[in-house]
């Protein structure tokens, strides 16, 4: 399931209402991303998401089916927020639940590390200096690429 | 009629977010389209000056450059993503 | 920050607490175990985990130093509940969070896969056919091993 | 006084979960009291037969079985750790 919204989110509903009633699933992992005060050696004020709206969730819905085919999944969760957001809200949240944790783990950071370099999203910080935009980290792209061959586990 | 998107830092340069054009005849692919908003000039032919700083997208899945339009595509451009957290 | 104990926890709450105030810890990740109705064949009526009170807490500080002392952690948090377990109640969850995500899944993982094979609790499991313990399981061993040499991710 | 606990399977075969015992002389390591205790006969006894199904902690920290023993020692006896999630 995918959602992307401007209002932030429950997390704790969210994983609550997930699970609620499941019995099959023994291993949950969560994968929390938050907006960080200081992020490039200067104080954040706030950071502005801007996304591709309707790509943004084909390109979701695509992860989330190539995790469900990748792994053995009984229920999976993504969410994106966009629009402006404050030092210390949420940005994104992933959540993956199987009977064991080593597919919940490889699915929660399959989906994070592929969600960062194809979700059309693009982040502009807010600090004193005036608004920029965020360059892609090259970190980032090696995360999601060793994924490709169907690695078991992501990037160091 | 085709679509063309511009996001991000690209829209910045385009100077608009979205445009709706007739393609000329000669245009077959995405690479085409690009030349031709070149030659027009403007903000987005400055957007799109450096490509290897911008990604495309056709009818909202990525594309290469080789990638064929009929004219009635909604095109996208738009820098490396940046979203998710750190 | 490691807790044993018999009562449920609310996992929401728990994350909120310990990101509360927080603006550098821009990954958090969460690995919540759950108890499976299904976990050898025959539906599971309920499990009972004993402990070894006082080795447990070592074990569990132990471990959370080491993941500190491994990677750049903002904040950790070890719950590990003990005593009779109905399917679908929580057993135990780890929270890491950290500047940056790869340190907090890293972290996370490690922290369950060495928490499973050092932390003093059995686990018995309630059938119709009565109740009989579970044996330590290969993997887990396997999965704890690959940490040893300092590992940057656990065992596929 | 030494103090021997037993847990889970292990405290089930041994049929008690904690014994006070007074260390003779001769037992000076792990090895030696499991010696001891399989002599001695009884639950523990039959709980210590299969050493490679048990896991030793002295003093609540993991042990092997030539770790010394001075007498006033916590010693325990369990099956290897099941704790954690599927």
């Amino acid at each position: 399931m995918i959602r992307v919204q401007r209002e932030t989110f429950d997390v704790g509903a969210e994983i609550a209402s997930l699970c609620a009633g499941d019995t099959a699933a023994g291993g949950v992992c969560v994968f929390l991303g938050r907006v960080r005060e200081f992020a490039h050696g200067a104080a954040l004020q706030a950071m502005t998401l801007e996304h591709y709206p309707g790509m943004t969730e084909r390109q979701l819905e695509a992860l989330d089916a190539e995790a469900q085919r990748r792994w053995l999944l009984e229920k999976t969760l993504i969410i994106h927020r966009y629009g402006r957001l404050l030092p210390g809200e949420a940005i994104v949240l992933v959540v993956t639940a199987a009977a064991h944790r080593e597919a919940a783990f490889d699915a929660c950071r399959f989906l994070i590390d592929c969600l960062k370099t194809t979700a059309p999203f693009w982040k502009a910080e807010e600090t004193a200096a005036g608004s920029r935009w965020v360059d892609a980290r090259a970190a980032d792209d090696a995360a999601a690429l060793s994924w490709q061959d169907g690695a078991a586990a992501g990037g160091s | 009629m085709l679509t063309i998107l511009y996001f991000a830092s690209v829209k910045e340069k385009a100077g608009c977010g979205e445009e709706t054009v007739r393609l000329p005849a000669a245009v077959t692919d995405v690479m085409g389209l690009v030349a031709w908003l070149r030659q027009r000039g403007g903000g987005p032919a400055a957007a799109l000056t450096d490509l290897a700083a911008v990604r495309v997208a056709v009818n909202q899945e990525y594309a290469r450059l080789d990638h064929p339009l009929t004219g009635d595509e909604e095109v996208a451009f738009f820098p490396p993503v940046t979203g998710g957290a750190p």
